[in-house]
């Protein structure tokens, strides 16, 4: 009953199926939490009345409430209400929306260590609010918080498998319906595992680099 | 809403549940933490080597598929956990590997001075730790360990994926049962939201009693050592 | 030993539960096959059945343990559980996983369709003639395995799940049909779905208790008690309770149930 | 050009600016000088919108750029036609280190005055070689000396063709050897340009050689003011003649 | 006291250390000057086992600290008794900032020696009474100036009873009008105690007032030794000559 080598060889090519599943999500919902995270951290910090506190608290309740709730909420109820997306884009909406929240705080760190004096110097060119963003306060924030923002889409990358909860059928489901089939759980569960490693692993070498070289420029 | 009310008592134990999760995997993530943490520093090959496995693994794949593994594959090699154990013990491994990094920055932020100072007072290593070391790093991890900690909150709703009867796991049961989807779903986010908030702000609190007046005082102490000579009123 | 599942301890099961007087029984809360009542007691058409066996054999109580039914093989083999009473229909490739009680359920199956079945779907075959149909099933069911014994291609497959999430799911339009046995249909039906009559291209089928393999013992002792109860009117009794027919029940064979393809 | 009448500014319980008037005509060039807090760096941050008013009139080239006259919330719709009439210089350069210095120089021309791409940066290498920096175009301002970047930081706020320009202590965080370089630009657009001129310095030779004015600052207002034979010669306020002792003992 | 043979450092290609050669007798009050990274903090930091060298022997009272001849491995099982001889004073104090002044200095005597918590108070009170500081015994670190934290280091490496004390640069990270207290304190220990001392300093004329030699150093050797009176007014060594210059011209 312990580790057969020819069954673990045999669900290879099905788990890697399930890999390239997990790896599309991520994709996805990093430039969703990316680009939605941004959105959130610029309303915030513009104190956008009505809107700078609803987003607070967004942020606020995001963090608070696991991912696998938030995940069976949008699948279960949000249909009760007509809006009505497959498990993978429900998924993956869900877990943009999720990082969102943290992407949000890392970019108001980065938008904070941009000195005053780069704000002061942009008014005194007259630049518009706009302007101010996109030229001299975003391209300096951002590229203090790449590397913490490539932290969250390995972490990403890891939570996925939590969407498997709601049918998603990325690597974890491919793993568990496998053993469903072949009511063994070791092997795909091993593997699966060690799938994740060989993925993560790497992607945190590579942001460990690049933050060293962001932080000794040249 | 009306509808859940009979399963309430239900939902309340798997509040407890999740709650006892939480205690208990808060105690494994520390411990977890501070031994990998220090072992990882260590200049012993074979104490730092297996630490750098151990928090690479446990970092580097999906808290679900540990839990899995530890549920399905494990007693495979001989070793039964009961669901709770299993559950906790991948929550506090999964968590306690963040951790150790976080023990392992705390430690190696503080000033080299501290350490040489203990050495120059013939501490050994034990004692520079105790006295020296921990005090100070101490105080620094709380702020993170929060994090973790609030995570560790969250993360006990994925045990409801391997039959241990937590809040998540009676929610579902109340919807299959009910079919108050809505209701059961947005109570539950409530719970758990309320739960994590007054965990940080306890966290808050001990981050507070353990630093009393020294918000000025740490960082008027690196000042001094870069900006050397300065007077510190009082 | 380290091999055995379940090395931690010593003994055989039957040896263990009849220690503990009690046994962990995986269900899936599925009326009226296996349900959990507000008060966190186990119910259902076979957990009924199991606990009227066990106590004839001496075991007063079962703990309920609510999994997957994919997770519930290798949850047995695991020893995460003694006994699978989940209505976990019997057929070959599980009859060579794990070790059956004499059929205690007999049953049909249905699909839950949008009120008036628009697509008129009525057979395994009329899904497979049009591809744009999706049908859902619990992964690792028995339904799925009739769906993909007989080839449904996988696109058409959804996969749901708990069986409330299959009835949102047809209401939802995610699926066209949602298949299951015809009785847990009816205890999950509601407003704007139709069930349809017992489907005829799949076999009839019907569960037992599941047993691991090296628990033979465990299983001679409760056929002998199971037969007993066959025997007696507290029998039709319970499963008439749920909605079954006993004498389905004693109109078959495990050897011919566990013949079924899939 | 510019006129401040009545204008107030606290910093909490502390008064900046008590009912400051003050009157530069269009092409004068006026050194501040005074003790460090005594609100010369408030001035020019007021006109540059970097703070507001709590009361007064501040006005520049005809146009209200602040009307807080009888504590009325400030209308600041107008705002960005007058200020688009100022430049200014800070003393920590503020250039944005993440554009080329050409960049730096052209952003301002092309998204704020529309220019073409192509004119302003005709304009910013006009402008550079003004400054003496036709070399470093493509170079980003942390591979610059202090020095270097403050030039460059006259040439952006020149690229916006103000009709009033404003310095910030502009030398004061370089290093002394690197002051003089800087300090030619500023003498050299003080000598052959109309602009409006205000400059908040330390350096009283260099103020006494271009200013047509000098306005001595304390706790807020001016204490007295006049050309610069009369301020560095012959100051009649004592508490100017202190000031003007200490800072030439320090060099 | 301490004696160094062939002793050899190197940090990676560089070396600081080149088969030095050493001997302090004990009650002796060395000094050692030199140019920056001429090693000179690097023997001290090789006596407080802080670094370890790459060959020669090392020896305290008699005991080897570092016994590295041929390059063989150092064995550290007799270290500790051979640096329990030893007190050190760092540049930057290295004070404990989360323990109050009482409790740096008692902790080591406690910890180490084994005494009473009580006996290592009086006598922490004793040393803080002969270092001024008897009335900020309850003070955190951190609300002391500069000068009175180098006097707690002093005292707390004094609480050991040391027989070689090494001061490193002890006065170079003090405000100016602080560094008079902290040399009075030591002075008063050079002129009473037998205690060996070494002390790394670039105040010159200290060093010539305490000092029984001096040693000069350059590259990781010692290039030329005396009692001050020669080092100071008759160095014999260009190098010697070129330092003293350079440091006496820059006060
Ligand atoms: N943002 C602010 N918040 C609070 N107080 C401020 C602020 N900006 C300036 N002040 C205070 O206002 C006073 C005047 O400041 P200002 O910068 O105008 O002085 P200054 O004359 O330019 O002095 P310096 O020569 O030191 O630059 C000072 O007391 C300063 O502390
Ligand atoms: N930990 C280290 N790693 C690498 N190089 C080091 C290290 N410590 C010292 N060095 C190098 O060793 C040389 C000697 O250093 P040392 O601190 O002994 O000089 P020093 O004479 O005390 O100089 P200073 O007067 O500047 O304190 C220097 O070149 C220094 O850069
Ligand atoms: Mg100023
Ligand atoms: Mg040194």
């Amino acid at each position: 009953m312990i580790w057969d080598w020819a069954f673990a060889a045999s669900i290879v090519p099905s788990l890697l199926d399930g890999l390239w599943v997990t790896v599309q999500v991520t994709l996805v919902g990093t430039a969703i939490a990316l680009l939605l995270g941004l959105g959130v951290a610029v309303v915030r910090y513009s104190r956008v009345p009505l809107l700078g506190k609803l987003f607070d608290f967004f942020v606020l309740f995001v963090r608070g409430t696991p991912l696998l709730v938030q995940a069976y909420f949008a699948f279960y109820v949000l249909p009760n209400v007509g809006v009505q997306f497959s498990p993978l884009v429900t998924g993956i909406i869900v877990i943009g929306i999720n990082y969102s929240a943290y992407t949000a705080e890392v970019y108001r760190a980065g938008i904070q260590s941009v000195p005053a004096g780069q704000w002061e110097a942009s008014t005194a060119l007259s630049l518009s609010a706009v302007q101010r963003w996109r030229f001299v306060v975003l391209p300096q924030a951002v590229r203090d918080v790449i590397p913490a923002l490539g932290n969250y889409v390995v972490q990403m990358f890891k939570d996925s498998a939590i969407l498997s909860a709601i049918t998603v059928f990325e690597l974890l489901s491919h793993a568990t319906s496998i053993g469903s089939g072949s009511y063994r759980y070791l092997e795909p569960l091993t593997i699966a595992g060690l799938l994740f490693l060989a993925v993560s692993l790497p992607a945190a070498k590579l942001i460990k680099r690049l933050e060293l070289r962001l932080a000794h420029p040249r | 809403m009306s509808q859940i009310l009979p399963f309430l008592p239900l939902l309340l134990n798997g509040l407890l549940i999740t709650l006892a999760l939480t205690a208990v995997g808060v105690v494994i993530t520390v411990l977890v933490a501070f031994a990998a943490g220090l072992c990882r520093m260590s200049r012993r090959r074979w104490l730092s080597w297996p630490a750098g496995v151990f928090i690479e693994i446990f970092r580097g794949t999906s808290m679900l598929v540990q839990l899995f593994w530890l549920f399905f594959a494990l007693p495979f090699f001989g070793v039964q956990l009961v669901p709770f154990a299993a559950a906790v013990l991948a929550l506090g491994l999964n968590e306690g590997a963040y951790g150790a990094e976080i023990v392992r920055g705390a430690i190696t932020a503080l000033p080299r001075g501290q350490r040489e100072g203990a050495i120059a007072l013939s501490l050994t290593p034990y004692q520079r730790m105790r006295y020296v070391i921990l005090p100070q790093a101490i105080p620094a991890m709380i702020p993170p360990f929060g994090n973790v900690f609030v995570d560790l909150l969250k993360n006990t709703s994925l045990v409801s994926l391997v039959t241990v009867a937590d809040l998540t796991f009676r929610a579902q049961m109340v919807r299959a049962t009910t079919g108050a989807t809505t209701a059961v779903f947005g109570t539950i986010l409530v719970l758990y939201f309320v739960a994590a908030y007054a965990l940080s702000v306890g966290m808050g609190r001990l981050e507070r009693r353990m630093d009393p007046g020294r918000p000025e005082l740490r960082p008027t102490l690196l000042q001094r050592l870069f900006r050397p000579g300065g007077v510190v009123g009082s | 030993s380290f091999t055995q599942p379940g090395g931690g301890q010593p003994g055989s099961t039957l040896d263990q539960i009849k220690a503990r007087g009690s046994a962990r029984i995986a269900i899936a809360n599925e009326p009226p096959y296996t349900q959990i009542k507000p008060d966190g007691t186990v119910t259902g058409a076979e957990p009924d059945v199991v606990a009227a066996v066990l106590k004839r054999m001496g075991i007063p109580s079962i703990e309920g343990v609510v999994t997957p039914y994919e997770s519930m093989i290798p949850g047995l083999n695991a020893n995460r559980w003694d006994i699978i009473a989940a209505g976990l229909f019997m057929k070959q490739s599980r009859c060579g996983q794990i070790l059956y009680s004499e059929p205690e359920i007999v049953s049909t199956e249905s699909f839950a369709v949008p009120a008036g079945n628009p697509k008129n779907l009525t057979s395994v075959a009329s899904v497979k003639a049009d591809p744009a149909v999706k049908v859902a099933v619990l992964p690792g069911g028995f339904e799925d395995g009739a769906l993909k014994t007989q080839n449904v291609p996988a696109a058409q497959i959804v996969n749901i799940p708990d069986g409330r999430s299959g009835i949102e799911a047809v209401l939802a339009g995610r699926a066209d049909a949602f298949f299951l046995p015809t009785l847990s249909l009816n205890s999950l039906k509601a407003d704007g779905i139709d069930i349809t009559p017992a489907i005829q291209d799949v076999q009839q089928t019907g569960s037992g208790a599941g047993f691991r393999k090296t628990d033979q013992d465990l299983v001679n002792a409760y056929d002998e008690q199971l037969r007993a109860l066959k025997a007696s009117p507290e029998f039709d009794e319970i499963l008439s309770r749920w909605g079954f027919s006993a004498d389905a029940a004693r109109g078959v064979t495990r050897d011919q149930l566990c013949a079924v393809a899939g | 050009m510019i006129s401040f009448s009545g204008v107030g500014k606290s910093f909490g319980d502390n008064h900046v600016l008590r009912e400051l008037d003050l009157d530069v005509a269009a092409g004068e060039k006026v050194s501040i000088i005074g003790p460090s807090g005594s609100g010369k760096t408030t001035i020019l941050r007021l006109l540059m919108t970097l703070e507001e008013p709590d009361g007064g009139l501040v006005e520049v080239d005809g146009e209200p750029l602040w009307d807080r006259r009888g504590g009325a919330a400030a209308d600041t719709r107008g705002q960005a036609a007058a200020r688009r009439k100022i430049g200014m210089v800070f003393q920590h350069f503020n250039l944005f280190p993440h554009m080329t210095v050409l960049n730096n120089v052209a952003l301002a021309p092309v998204q704020v005055l529309g220019m073409s791409r192509e004119d302003a940066e005709h304009r910013a290498v006009d402008l550079l070689q003004m400054v003496g920096l036709q070399k470093h175009l493509g170079h980003k301002p942390g591979q610059l000396s202090g020095g270097q970047q403050q030039r460059v930081a006259i040439a952006r706020a020149l690229a916006m063709r103000p009709k009033v320009m404003l310095f910030d202590e502009v030398t004061s965080a370089l290093d002394p050897e690197l002051i003089g370089e800087v300090l030619a630009v500023i003498r050299d657009l003080a000598h052959t340009t109309a602009m409006t001129m205000l400059l908040v310095t330390h350096e009283m030779r260099f103020a006494a050689e271009i200013s047509d004015r000098v306005l001595m600052f304390d706790s807020g207002a001016v204490i007295e003011s006049g050309p610069p034979s009369k301020i560095f010669e012959n100051p009649q306020h004592e508490r100017t003649q202190r000031f003007l002792k200490a800072v030439l003992e320090r060099k």
